[in-house]
């Protein structure tokens, strides 16, 4: 199924790697004698799934340390750790030579450290500034109340350095994702901090943004701050890094600097093996007849003259930036959202806003959150697996515990879920089973002319379940399926895509297949040129 | 548990936007139709006398619904509070009988509350048992232990003290009017100008933002149902200055009255989102509402109907007027 | 790292044998344990406890609670709650018992209370799933309403005396069973059979354990919501039925004590009130160990006071034993 | 003629004891040319709202007001308050605190007391017995348990095995005799303070095929004549809701017109046994009020 490059542990790939190993302090930073902070044989284990094993890590003032690695790889565990909202199982943090006992959050940023977390952190109804000083409000004269003024001055300063626009004393709730990403960085910084942790901040924000964030960065490193900082996006970490250190399956694999490698070594290390052809389909099939179509769909949810195609055979991308519309559109083909315009046809039959009717006319909807729209946690691998299909399974009504357990047991599997029992709750799955289960619970439906529509299939998921359930993607659509691909990996859109439509603001902006698609196109056609 | 029943209920992520929620809608609408309604129709409504027995007659109900808003707010709910008023008024009285002060038989009644409260506080923050089920079991033990140490008589002969401080009144206002202007104060300082008040809307609002920024989000949660105990506490000697004696079963079903007062007054069940001050309008709505049907004479089944059909109205109203996706 | 442990944990997963035991049917155990032992402890106190009439007794009382509360256990189960049970069977009783005095026909009487209860579920189901309210408010606001309409209909002087064949259902003994008896068995069999052995029953689980993932998944949520309010008025109709039968006589009033110990009954059986887990035999253990509770204070003769503390207790206490349980195990 | 209005309150809507209270007030004030308007709690017997009824009605300036105190005690500062309006109030059924114009009643002590003696005399001075209370604090039934515990101190053989309360209420009394049956097989007689709990007790008794127990009670509901006239139920005593609402309007009527009322006005509770059960529990349709003279109470 994957190739293997040879190599068969993490140690072997690192030593195969020819970038010097610069974890232990070199020469290249002579000017920072003393690191500022160090992580000796940091351990962190979630039940049988250990997150970070053994991980040393040295950060010095004025540096910017990129954590690189693949999803699941530990990155956010480890900053965690750092934040004091895990304590490590082995292993001791140093600041300034000192052991850091961290008790909690609070304990963390008392010692100068702030983070901000891949999951906004702000609270919808609290106004900006409020959101900005949450935690550490400024004390009037008595504890426990707050001055405003210093409040709005704090907030102010920190707003400044981001250059937010908005309102600082309205809602959270009522911005934009890209607005409340600057709010949650001005949090970070509105408090001076000596290590300053960012957790992707750029995931999901304009190209603009980004670029804004970097000249922040850039500053912030002049005035002696340590940043770590998360990212995926290669360019942008050639272009802030100075030190590169790349996580794998919980290990640290090497710490780099940014000139002596290149990009494809840095993802060699980061999955272990030769990518390749990694998103790359392995067949292309020949698109059918036309299964979805939707004619000037406008939604209450905010699409506006959504017009799309899906033949049989077809993977078709949907992609655009967080809060396009992606979403939105497959929820009102699913009938999950009120329609209030146009119109939705399946094999060129009207289709009804009801979702048990688009189920029972052969719709799958793979949701992008599995936690609240996919799984029922609580209950079993099989409860789950047999949900969509129990009318298929028990024709009559009656179900049979004994048949229910043996449809999980057939797609546990032809999936390879690991799982010890049909009966145990999905909770206990690791992100990538889970994943399994969200997709395979659509595989008893049989009908080769299904609509397959999935919404970031791969998100936040481990190497091999990705490729496993790209693989398994694909097969659909061998066997005749159209599939409705939604993804925020552009290099899996690109890949693995036959046709993609980019959306901005709700509405279709462009449509992209063959030569034409890249990844430079589908940025180009997604960002708002207007902010 | 009501907030998993809503959050249950509702489809879309924590990202979506609620932009028409309009505050306290629910109690705004029945006091703008209802206030000019009943003073055309209800003789006497709009004198002086009755509005201040509107306010004298809301001001209890008030003393409950305030905790009640911080602990909705946290996506709580406190069933236990009319019964542990009882038990507070019951034991301030046989404190006041045995002829220990006002003050002193209040702190003691309020200990008893926030004990109470502590025990529901601990059952849900750090036990992670659903509120509902734990203060509908405390409502039972209060209730019992109010009948019991009552002898299911109420409590009488509490000494001339009570009765001239029942009889206070300041510009026309009676005491209690009073302190439950004053309760209001206090509870918004503490939601609107404190860090604890704060941390109360992220607990419901984003508990994870929270625990991030380092606050303990079980002290919060403890604490306002200790908040909600205590006021109980104090809320049991207004009671008692209005009925001159300590009933076991006096305030039996407020709770219920109190919920609906919070939920008229625009605090929804979900994330965080409320309006303190909406609590003094669902109060008012529910008090003009009982007054004005008693001006009229209308008769107590067509009343029950009334309220009923008032709060499914009013849910009605605010589903329409937020209606986003089907 | 990853792929080997899938491996490992493939190649472990064979049968279901030696699977963990169904968490419900923990609780079960758990339960019948509970009630051994109080049973154990009230009869070293009382000698009287132990009697076969005595456990005709306690079960009659514990069928009336099942009967209020069985419905609803099933609408808790799907994610919603129904406050209204107790006002439901106020008002099917009141016109039920109206319509028997009127036309002497038991069959009517019968027909009616069912039918006054059905509409009342189906009323809050509209309301709750039709349009979106919040169930706790929407069936709270339905207690209200049909506790006036009660109210209403009697004009504050209650029925009684009805005929005696439909009595027999409230009263009566089949081969030396009180009838209620078996009625409770009767539904909690059939209940269960819904629940736990067809597809619908699946549904209103899985749709109470994420109402979301349901929805996404094609379960026809809305009409299963529906069902189970209407199943819960259907209950509340015909513990109207039994209620009328025992008493002999419809009184408005006659509901309302009977709400917060139904739901008690439902919470101490082991359901959950964030929906998706819970059993029909649960809430009849549940039923069963608070009359026992009553029974014994009763032979005990503890004041009546108390009662509503030893309901509380061991409402809190079960939930305590289920956090501390589940503390353990994870 | 309309003469103005009288407000009637009573207790709750449930218990049909105040229908007839609420039937005798209306038939009295139609006869002398008022109306009435009835507040009763929306949540049976609760105190707090019925004294923001009493505020409330203050507003309607009524003539007067007949009044059911749902709590005997600590009614003060609301009395002051009608008083203070210039609202003539009269308290009936349950003796209550303040400074009421006058009170209607009867003597529910000396029922308990007469009826009991009637059980006790019937059992020959010996057996068990149990006793089914109302609402505990209510001065009926405590005064009327009292009653019936002073008299059984003259009946040394007769042991009063278990006094339970049962809330005024049926379906409560039923459960409870359920269970006192298990724990005392041989109970000889039942003392319980209303018809209605008495007949919930009967219920209880007579479907279990349990017989031979005498039942007495008070009231003389129309139930409970019945039941009496049955022999299902050994006694009652006439607790008339409704001649008590009759004569507290009339008293109302004789203070707008400023004529003097006594302060306290004892009716008679009869005695109502198989042999006199026919003169009670006529339907409340066919009931007329007995004026104060009729009684004999005044001039
Ligand atoms: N609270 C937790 N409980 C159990 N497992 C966890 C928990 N947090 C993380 N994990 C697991 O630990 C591993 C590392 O997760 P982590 O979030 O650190 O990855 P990451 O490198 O940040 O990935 P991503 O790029 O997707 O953010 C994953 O397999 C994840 O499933
Ligand atoms: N926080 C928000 N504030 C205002 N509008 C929002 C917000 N989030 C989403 N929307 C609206 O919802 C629509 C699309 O939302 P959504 O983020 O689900 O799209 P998406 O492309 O699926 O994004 P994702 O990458 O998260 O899947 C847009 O019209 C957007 O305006
Ligand atoms: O039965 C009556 C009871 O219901 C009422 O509360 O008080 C008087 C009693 O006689
Ligand atoms: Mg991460
Ligand atoms: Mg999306």
């Amino acid at each position: 199924m994957l190739e293997e490059s040879g190599s068969e542990g993490p140690v072997g790939i690192g030593s195969g790697i020819a970038a010097p190993d610069v974890g232990v302090l070199s020469a290249a930073r002579a000017d920072t004698p003393r690191p500022m902070m160090v992580l000796n044989g940091v351990s962190k284990s979630f039940g049988q799934m250990q997150a970070l094993s053994q991980v040393d890590l040295e950060i010095y003032a004025g540096e910017v340390h990129v954590l690189l690695g693949e999803n699941g790889a530990g990155k956010s565990t480890l900053i965690k750790t750092l934040a004091g909202i895990y304590a490590p199982d082995a292993g001791e943090i140093l600041l300034d030579g000192n052991r850091l006992a961290l008790g909690g959050p609070s304990d963390a940023r008392r010692a100068g450290i702030s983070v901000i977390h891949q999951e906004l952190a702000l609270v919808p109804h609290l106004t900006v500034e409020e959101n900005i000083v949450l935690g550490r409000e400024p004390r009037f004269l008595i504890p426990g109340s707050i001055d405003r003024r210093v409040q709005r001055e704090t907030a102010r300063r920190a707003l400044e350095l981001v250059g937010f626009d908005g309102d600082p004393r309205g809602k959270v709730a009522n911005l934009t994702t890209a607005r409340q990403q600057l709010v949650e960085i001005a949090k970070a910084l509105a408090h001076r901090s000596r290590i300053l942790v960012m957790d992707e901040p750029t995931a999901s924000i304009s190209e603009r943004d980004a670029t804004n964030l970097h000249a922040i960065i850039g500053d912030l490193k002049r005035r002696g701050v340590a940043i770590v900082f998360i990212s995926h996006r290669m360019r942008e970490v050639f272009e802030l890094a100075d030190r590169v250190t790349i996580l794998r399956d919980g290990r640290k694999i090497l710490t780099t600097l940014p000139d002596a490698t290149t990009p494809e070594l840095l993802i060699k290390a980061m999955v272990g093996r030769t990518v390749g052809s990694f998103y790359q389909r392995l067949e292309r099939f020949v698109a059918g007849e036309v299964i979805l179509e939707t004619r000037a769909l406008c939604s209450a949810a905010g699409l506006v003259d959504m017009n799309i195609v899906v033949r049989s055979g077809e993977v078709v991308g949907l992609a655009g930036l967080v809060g396009s519309g992606r979403t939105e559109f497959a929820r009102a083909v699913f009938g999950l959202d009120r329609r209030t315009g146009g119109e939705v046809l399946l094999h060129q039959l009207p289709l009804p806003a009801d979702p048990v009717r688009a189920v029972r006319s052969g719709i799958a909807f793979v949701p992008e959150s599995r936690k609240e729209h996919g799984l029922a946690l609580t209950k079993s691998v099989c409860d789950n697996l047999t949900l969509p299909a129990l009318w298929k399974i028990f024709p009559h009504g009656f179900r049979s515990r004994r048949r229910a357990a043996g449809v999980a047991r057939g797609l546990i599997e032809r999936l390879r879920i690991a799982t010890r029992s049909t009966r145990q709750p999905v909770r206990t799955l690791s992100g990538g089973n889970q994943q399994k289960v969200v997709i395979g619970k659509w595989l008893p439906i049989e009908g080769n002319r299904r609509l397959i529509i999935i919404d970031e299939p791969t998100r936040g998921i481990d190497v091999g379940a990705k490729a496993e359930i790209l693989k398994l993607v694909e097969g659909l659509a061998a066997e005749g399926c159209g599939i409705l691909m939604i993804s925020s990996e552009l290099p899996e859109v690109v890949g693995f895509c036959d046709r993609v439509y980019v959306l901005q603001s709700g509405t279709v902006r462009g449509e992209l297949s063959g030569a034409h698609l890249t990844e430079e196109a589908i940025m180009k056609l997604a960002v708002h040129h207007d902010s | 548990m009501i907030a998993d029943i809503a959050r249950i209920s509702r489809l879309r992520g924590s990202r979506s936007l609620n932009f028409l929620s309009s505050k306290a809608l629910g109690a705004s609408v029945v006091l703008i139709i209802l206030v000019p309604l009943f003073g055309v129709f209800a003789g006497g409504f709009l004198s002086p006398h009755n509005l201040v027995n509107i306010a004298l007659q809301s001001s209890i109900l008030l003393l409950i619904a305030l905790p009640m808003t911080l602990v909705i707010l946290t996506e709580g709910l406190d069933l236990s509070s009319g019964a542990l008023l009882s038990l507070c008024g019951v034991v301030l009285a046989l404190l006041l009988v045995a002829g220990y002060s006002i003050p002193v038989a209040t702190l003691a009644a309020m200990a008893v509350g926030l004990l109470f409260g502590i025990l529901n506080g601990f059952c849900v923050a750090n036990l992670g048992m659903p509120p509902f089920v734990v203060t509908l079991g405390t409502l039972g033990m209060a209730q019992g232990l109010a009948l019991a140490l009552a002898d299911g008589n109420a409590v009488s002969g509490l000494g001339p003290e009570i009765e001239a401080f029942s009889a206070f009144r300041f510009f026309g206002l009676p005491v209690l009017v009073l302190i439950a202007i004053a309760a209001y104060g206090i509870f918004h300082l503490v939601l609107y100008r404190t860090t604890f008040g704060r941390y109360v809307i992220a607990v419901g609002g984003n508990a994870e933002a929270l625990r991030l920024s380092g606050v303990s989000v079980r002290l919060v949660h403890g604490a306002v149902f200790a908040i909600s105990g205590a006021t109980a506490g104090f809320a049991a000697l207004c009671m008692i200055a209005r009925t001159n004696a300590g009933h076991p079963t006096i305030a039996l079903g407020m709770e219920f009255d109190a919920i609906a007062a919070v939920v008229l007054g625009g605090t929804s069940f979900e994330r965080g989102n409320g309006w303190l001050f909406g609590t003094v309008l669902g109060v008012l709505a529910i008090g003009v509402l009982r007054n004005g049907l008693n001006l009229i004479g209308v008769d107590t089944s067509l009343q029950l109907v009334a309220i009923g059909a008032l709060v499914i109205a009013v849910l009605l109203v605010e589903r329409l007027a937020s209606e986003r996706s089907v | 790292m990853t792929e080997t442990t899938e491996m490992s944990a493939i190649r472990t997963f064979r049968s279901d044998a030696g699977a963990p035991l169904d968490p419900e049917l923990r609780s079960i155990i758990a339960r019948f344990v509970v009630l051994a032992v109080l049973c154990a402890g009230v009869a070293l106190l009382n000698e009287n406890f132990l009697s076969v009439a005595n456990f005709t007794n306690v079960l009659r009382q514990a069928s009336l609670l099942f009967l209020i509360a069985a419905g609803a256990t099933l609408v808790i189960i799907a994610g919603a709650i129904d406050l209204s049970v107790g006002a439901i069977l106020t008002l099917s009783a009141c016109v039920a018992a109206g319509v028997m005095h009127a036309t002497g026909s038991s069959g009517l009487g019968i027909a009616t209370a069912l039918a006054i209860g059905i509409s009342a579920g189906l009323a809050n189901g509209i309301l709750v799933a039709g349009l979106r309210l919040p169930p706790f408010l929407v069936t709270y606001g339905m207690l209200w309403i049909l506790s006036g309409g009660a109210l209403y209909y009697m004009g504050g002087i209650p029925i009684t005396g009805f005929p005696r064949e439909f009595r027999f259902l409230g009263s009566g003994f089949l081969l030396g069973i009180p009838v209620p008896i078996l009625i409770m068995i009767a539904i909690a069999l059939a209940g269960s059979v819904v629940l736990h052995m067809t597809t619908v029953g699946q549904q209103m689980v899985m749709m109470g354990a994420n109402r979301a993932a349901a929805t996404l998944a094609g379960i026809p949520v809305r009409r299963n919501l529906i069902c189970v309010y209407v199943a819960s008025g259907a209950c509340a109709g015909l513990a109207a039925v039994v209620a009328l039968g025992r008493v002999n006589s419809a009184d408005p009033g006659m509901g309302d004590p009977l709400l917060l110990p139904s739901i008690a009954a439902i919470l101490v059986g082991g359901t959950s009130l964030f929906g998706g887990t819970g059993t029909l035999l649960g809430t009849a253990l549940g039923a069963l160990l608070l009359t026992i509770v009553l029974n014994a204070m009763n032979l005990l003769t503890i004041g009546s006071a108390w009662q509503p503390f030893a309901t509380g207790i061991v409402l809190v206490g079960a939930m305590l034993a289920d956090a501390f349980l589940n503390r353990r195990r994870s | 003629q309309d003469k103005g209005e009288i407000a009637v309150f009573t207790k709750n809507k449930v218990d049909p004891f105040f229908e007839e209270a609420r039937v005798g007030a209306d038939v009295a004030a139609k006869g002398l040319g008022y109306s009435t308007v009835q507040y009763a709690p929306t949540r049976p017997n609760n105190f707090q709202e019925q004294i923001a009824q009493v505020e409330d009605a203050i507003t309607r300036k009524p003539k007067g007001m007949v009044f059911v105190p749902v709590d005997t005690k600590g009614l003060k500062p609301s009395v002051d308050k009608v008083r203070e309006a210039g609202i003539p109030i009269v308290n009936f059924i349950d003796m209550g605190d303040g400074n009421f114009n006058s009170y209607v009643i009867y003597d529910d002590h000396k029922m308990g007391a007469d009826v009991t003696r009637i059980l006790a005399e019937k059992l020959g001075g010996k057996g068990k017995i149990v006793i089914i209370e109302g609402i505990k604090g209510s001065a009926t039934s405590d005064n009327r348990t009292a009653g019936a515990q002073e008299t059984l101190k003259s009946y040394p053989q007769i042991q009063v095995v278990a006094v339970q309360a049962a809330n005024y209420q049926r379906l409560q009394a039923l459960q409870v005799m359920e269970n006192l049956m298990q724990q005392f097989p041989e109970i000889d007689g039942v003392i319980a303070a209303s018809d209605n709990m008495a007949l919930g007790a009967i219920e209880a008794m007579e479907s279990a095929g349990h017989s031979g127990t005498q039942v007495v009670s008070m009231d003389g509901t129309i139930d409970g004549v019945q039941a009496v006239s049955a022999g299902r139920l050994l006694a009652s005593a006439e607790f008339s809701g409704f001649q008590m609402g009759c004569t507290a309007v009339e008293i109302i009527d004789r203070l707008t017109k400023g004529e003097a009322v006594p302060e306290r006005l004892e009716l008679k509770a009869e005695m109502i046994t198989r042999e006199t059960a026919d003169k009670f529990g006529q339907p409340l349709e066919r009931r007329t009020c007995k004026s104060l003279k009729d009684l004999g109470l005044a001039s």
